[in-house]
């Protein structure tokens, strides 16, 4: 079996692929949206495998635990760290854009992509 | 029927199928001004090539001279092409990380 | 003192969050604003230079003390000069454009609370925390640091997007949003595979590891990251593919706003492209494209920025155009022509800075921005109009002002590195700006007033004129005297190569 | 064994919610690979993470998402 490192990081290349393939060719801009945020989950889940140590320990130490050997097998916090707050990132702009989408519904009355994002051009040609 | 007048219902046969709105002597100036620049400056930068190998310069100035060429007026083209829809901007975003990451991952090697 | 560095950020929050609470009362709000306006370019000043450690963590190599009864392992490894704390670096040029910034954020917001009728509390809020965070984006040598910033940025921009009073902003804003969501993730993916090559993402110790050979340069996985992050950076900064995107953005916002705007692009764009300079330097590759980006931003720029017929959205396609240059100043990568860029950025926030208050008087009494419907306006205000001309001077390069000074510098540094054929690219291209200034004095003052045209409100705020003054004085000294801030550029510049 | 099915998970439930017609049915489907994620952010040796995930990918974004349909049309046009 592949290892456990290699297979998230295929997870979340695959998420990334989803999420991209979402985000164009689905017209309905709910979805695209949920599509938009697979996008983000995936690139957190590359960063924290980063970190990971097979068969290693949490990096919490514990007082009872050796310096040296806990040193020695426990997996690499900075990744860790550094996926809590862009995780919360793409919870905060996923919120902004969909307060943005309910505005635009109450505006144009569909929730399809092309109608809703017309650009000026269209805009104008259309009145 | 001199050479303005020309240029000046080419553009307005052009504009008439895009956005209807008049076309004065300013526009008819800056559409002009727009098509100029883009093709000389297009082919002074193609003349970088030459750093890489001189060959290339040459061929690569030939090529682009031919494609402005075929479809002359390009500013209707260019200004369709970046129209603000979401799709057409993510499409090109998408093309341009496409090349890049092929550019960096094959071409180091050439440059 | 070291520890002053971090207040640059830490007031600009600080404001902004008092802002934020007393949105209700209109007197308040304007009073707090004005003075934490006044703050903000004084902060700088009286900050000395210096590397802030966050927590104390100062590296081994600076205060050996601590090295002393630690395990040889770390002493002699390269572990002995890593930056264990998040550091903001703080030298003569970053004082520079934060100064530059707090001046112009000072004006902007004199403007808006002027022009508008109720000072809006939220509208100050989003531009004091998008200062703050592109003040730190700046300063920090730390790249996921830089990150975090960068998104926060991006929101603001957004938020200041939605203050305005144009239909349509919230397409423009959403289409952001979306392009956002695309280009700033692959930016961390690229800091992700930066972080597990090299184990930190403290950017000087990025570059001592790939120096020392802890990562073999041509590895594919440091070219990928490359790729990502210059992708990011495309996008922060409005390069081509995200162009119209970013000059539908300034286009949608109020014309102070967009002033604010064009701002943080021009200190994203400096400062990702600094941090790309220095840890892919030895990709040779990566010099062509950005050379090929620039140049490409600054022909689609003001090729798309004559043909426009509403003004303001041809002046964000200029502030695209004029990025170009900056772009091309830090591609040809020699000591003279970094400073150029540096010295161009700065010139080209004011100046920008300047058409787009300059335009927001003519949005303020006429209400619309299409050229068509405008004309006469000379007779309505002619000193705001002298004013305008000299600032279509100014950017096109006369000489008393200050573009004059630093497109000589970039088109002899062009010349100097044996780039002839970009040298004759920016003269093209500057006089084609020169002529987007002239169709857009031509068709707002000089061409007779067409009669449906109706004057909203008679007088022009005098703040308006009076930070418009002030700008371009600012813009005479620097022209009169580059001295003052390529001497500091160039000091950055040495240390940089 | 487990993580390869969590992987799974994660894989077929994003895709799954991207294929319903019903909006409200896809926002709540949509947080069971913000779960399986969060369990795998744990196999992983990263406990804080997992639970900043467990919270915002398995509570707050369908609720989010829930609230926007509530807001906007529960069928896909």
């Amino acid at each position: 079996m592949i290892s456990v490192q290699l297979a998230s990081l295929l997870t979340s290349g695959m998420l990334i692929i989803i999420g991209l393939f979402a985000a164009l060719f689905l017209d309905n801009i709910f979805k695209k949206i949920i599509g938009i945020s697979f996008i983000t989950e995936g690139v957190n889940l590359f960063i924290v495998t980063l970190g990971y140590k097979s068969d290693g320990v949490v990096p919490i130490f514990l007082p009872g635990m050796v310096k040296d050997v806990f040193v020695q097998n426990s997996a690499y916090p900075l990744p860790a760290a550094m996926v809590l707050t862009s995780i919360v990132i793409g919870a905060s702009t996923l919120a902004v854009m969909l307060a943005l989408v309910i505005i635009l519904y109450q505006k144009h009355g569909t929730l399809s992509a092309s109608k809703l994002l017309m650009d000026d051009e269209e805009m104008e040609a259309g009145e | 029927m001199n050479l303005y007048d020309l240029v000046n219902d080419k553009i307005k046969q052009i504009q008439s199928k895009t956005e209807n709105e008049t076309v004065s002597g300013v526009s008819t100036a800056s559409y002009l001004a727009s098509e100029l620049v883009v093709i000389v400056s297009i082919l002074i930068t193609s003349i970088l090539l030459r750093k890489i190998n001189p060959i290339l310069m040459i061929m690569g100035i030939l090529v682009i001279f031919a494609i402005i060429l075929t479809n002359m007026p390009i500013m209707p083209k260019l200004r369709r092409a970046q129209n603000d829809s979401l799709n057409n901007m993510m499409f090109y975003a998408l093309i341009t990380l496409a090349l890049l990451v092929s550019m960096f991952y094959w071409g180091v090697k050439y440059v | 003192m070291d520890s002053f560095i971090p207040l640059l950020v830490i007031v600009p929050i600080f404001c902004a969050i008092l802002l934020n609470l007393c949105h209700g009362k209109d007197k308040l709000v304007k009073l707090l604003a004005l003075i934490f306006g006044i703050t903000l370019p004084i902060t700088p000043i009286f900050v000395n230079y210096g590397n802030h450690f966050f927590g104390g963590y100062s590296p081994l190599f600076l205060n050996s003390s601590w090295a002393t009864n630690l395990p040889s392992t770390i002493t002699n490894s390269i572990l002995f000069n890593f930056h264990p704390a998040i550091t903001y670096v703080f030298g003569g040029m970053q004082q520079i454009f934060i100064f530059i910034l707090g001046i112009l954020t000072f004006f902007v917001i004199f403007t808006s609370l002027n022009e508008s009728k109720r000072a809006s509390g939220v509208y100050t809020f989003l531009i004091f925390m998008g200062t703050a965070a592109v003040t730190a984006v700046f300063l920090t040598d730390d790249i996921f640091h830089l990150y975090i910033f960068f998104e926060i940025s991006v929101m603001t921009q957004v938020g200041i997007i939605l203050c305005s009073n144009i239909q349509r902003k919230h397409e423009t804003a959403l289409k952001y949003m979306f392009l956002s969501n695309i280009a700033a993730p692959m930016l961390l993916l690229g800091i992700g595979l930066l972080l597990g090559l090299t184990g930190n993402v403290n950017i000087s110790d990025i570059i001592i590891a790939i120096k020392t050979g802890v990562v073999t340069p041509d590895n594919p996985v440091l070219l990928m990251a490359a790729a990502l992050i210059l992708f990011g950076w495309l996008y922060g900064s409005g390069l081509p593919p995200f162009h119209s995107i970013k000059s539908a953005m300034y286009s949608k916002a109020t014309p102070h706003a967009a002033a604010i705007l064009q701002v943080f692009t021009v200190f994203i764009f400096v400062s990702l492209g600094i941090v790309i300079i220095r840890i892919f330097a030895f990709i040779s590759l990566l010099r062509w494209i950005i050379m090929i980006i620039s140049a490409l931003a600054m022909i689609l720029g003001i090729s798309m920025a004559i043909t426009q017929h509403d003004f303001k959205r041809m002046i964000g396609y200029l502030a695209v155009g004029e990025l170009g240059y900056v772009g091309l100043g830090l591609a040809i990568g020699t000591i003279q022509s970094i400073t150029a860029c540096l010295f161009q950025a700065v010139n080209e926030i004011l100046l920008t800075g300047l058409l787009f208050i300059g335009v927001g008087t003519i949005l303020y009494k006429t209400g619309t921005t299409d050229t068509n419907k405008l004309g006469g306006m000379l007779t309505e205000n002619p000193f705001v109009a002298f004013i305008f001309l000299l600032t279509g001077f100014a950017m096109a390069g006369v000489p008393p002002f200050n573009a004059f000074q630093s497109k000589l510098l970039l088109i002899q540094s062009a010349l100097n590195a044996g780039f002839p054929e970009l040298g004759v690219l920016m003269i093209i291209l500057s006089i084609v700006t020169f002529m987007t200034f002239v169709k857009v004095f031509y068709t707002v003052y000089l061409k007779p007033q067409p009669e449906n045209m109706k004057i909203i409100n008679k007088k022009i705020p005098q703040v308006t004129v009076i930070s418009m003054v002030l700008l371009l004085i600012v813009c005479i000294m620097l022209g009169l005297f580059p001295n003052i801030v390529t001497n500091a550029f160039s000091q950055f510049a040495m240390g940089l190569l | 064994m487990i993580v390869y099915l969590l992987m799974l998970i994660i894989i077929l439930g994003s895709i799954i919610t991207l294929f319903q017609r019903n909006l409200l049915k896809a926002a709540i489907i949509s947080g069971i690979p913000g779960a399986a994620l969060a369990l795998l952010y744990q196999y992983l040796l990263a406990p804080d993470v997992a639970l900043t995930q467990a919270i915002i990918g398995t509570a707050i974004l369908p609720v989010f998402l829930a609230l926007t349909v509530y807001k906007t049309v529960r069928m896909e046009a």
